[in-house]
């Protein structure tokens, strides 16, 4: 198993109302994966999902990327600071 | 990429910008110019829909946010070679209008040597990497803004 | 040219230039971008034949100096009417390397409504027009700075 | 007659040693006029009235600018602020 941290920004950690969540992955899930798993246990986060950035280990993820062991995962709207 | 210990202040802060301090920290004894950008809480909006402001609430993902401002700066000496120094400042939490919230500086020797453009890339670009969001709070309620870039993986 | 009561602060002054008051009494509950040009006395200069300053000894025809000022803000807005508010600032006396000697801001709603631009073009004519001077002074002795530009009359 | 003042600046202050001068002058004279009597008097100064600009009355001249009564008169390199 994989136990990685979730961190929620801006209208997603309103949603959420939290701003960290801990989570256990099978290893060699995708961000793709994570998603969908994520879905299903928090279904009504869907909207908010639509236009979800991902950061894993602070850096941009796409659908494709794997998801390392202990992974910090950054869940956030577009940017919008200045 | 290497900034051969030209000086770089990127921070996430939550007192006052203090515009005299960061350009005093990225002033060399080369150094002739420096082109500033600073962005403040609108109180009135006219673009768009018309609205008022009360306050922003901002909120940013500290430790990447850094890591991104980072990434601004070393992009930005990619292209100006001749930029000098270069701070990168966000302030969070509630600010209120005509507050300084943002600063993009960077110095050079000289004037024409695409400071400004600098400056200019840099908050074009810390609005589409940066991890910071901003609530916008109006007499009406709040409503959080959402930026338009999708960043590719590893950008 | 009407300036409409926005603010327009022109001065030759002796004391230090404080970007942070000057950036507040240019900001207006409208403003959301200030763009700042600021130029400091440099130590060593590498463009052309290198040399080393000790320091700047400025003088202006202050009066005079002022009201061109006043002119090339005059210029700012009939060429970029969103600029809201605009500072010009020159120091004068024996100023060191690293020490801010001149500031030009402009501020406005938005970024992309010319104020990078506006206070380019407000460094570049004050360089042209506005009666100041500045003796390079270094180890080897003292010499007075030549600008290239001859005004026509009237301008 | 027509008394005016003339201010000098930067390296003309240096080379006149002084930084103000009155003098009477012919109503009717043109900038052209007031640098030729200049000049007899002050034949010492022709290299630093060869790039030499004219305010008057803190408007830049052209050798054909009239000179109106009392005015005050800057004789000055060209500008070098910044």
């Amino acid at each position: 198993m994989n136990r990685v941290k979730l961190l929620f920004f801006a209208a997603l950690r309103e949603r959420m109302g939290t701003r960290t969540l801990d989570l256990d992955l099978p290893a060699g899930l995708t961000v793709h994966g994570l998603k969908a798993r994520f879905l299903d246990e928090y279904p009504e986060m869907s909207e908010s999902m639509k236009s979800v950035l991902i950061a894993v280990n602070r850096e941009y993820a796409s659908d494709e990327t794997l998801i390392p062991l202990n992974a910090e995962i950054g869940l956030f709207p577009p940017v919008s600071g200045g | 990429m290497q900034s051969s210990g030209l000086p770089t202040v990127f921070a996430v802060i939550e007192d006052e910008i203090d515009l005299n301090a960061l350009l005093a920290r990225i002033t060399l004894v080369s150094t002739g110019a420096a082109a500033i950008f600073t962005g403040m809480v609108r109180g009135e909006t006219k673009r768009g829909e018309e609205r008022q402001t009360e306050y922003l609430e901002y909120e940013a993902y500290i430790p990447m946010a850094e890591e991104k401002m980072r990434q601004v700066a070393d992009e930005i000496r990619a292209q100006w070679s001749a930029v000098e120094g270069i701070a990168i400042v966000q302030r969070i939490g509630m600010l209120y209008p005509k507050t300084p919230t943002v600063l993009i500086a960077c110095t050079a020797a000289h004037r024409d040597t695409g400071v400004f453009e600098a400056a200019r890339y840099g908050i074009d670009r810390l609005k589409e990497i940066v991890p910071i969001w901003k609530k916008e709070v109006s007499p009406d309620g709040g409503f959080w803004i959402e930026g338009e870039y999708a960043p590719k993986a590893g950008e």
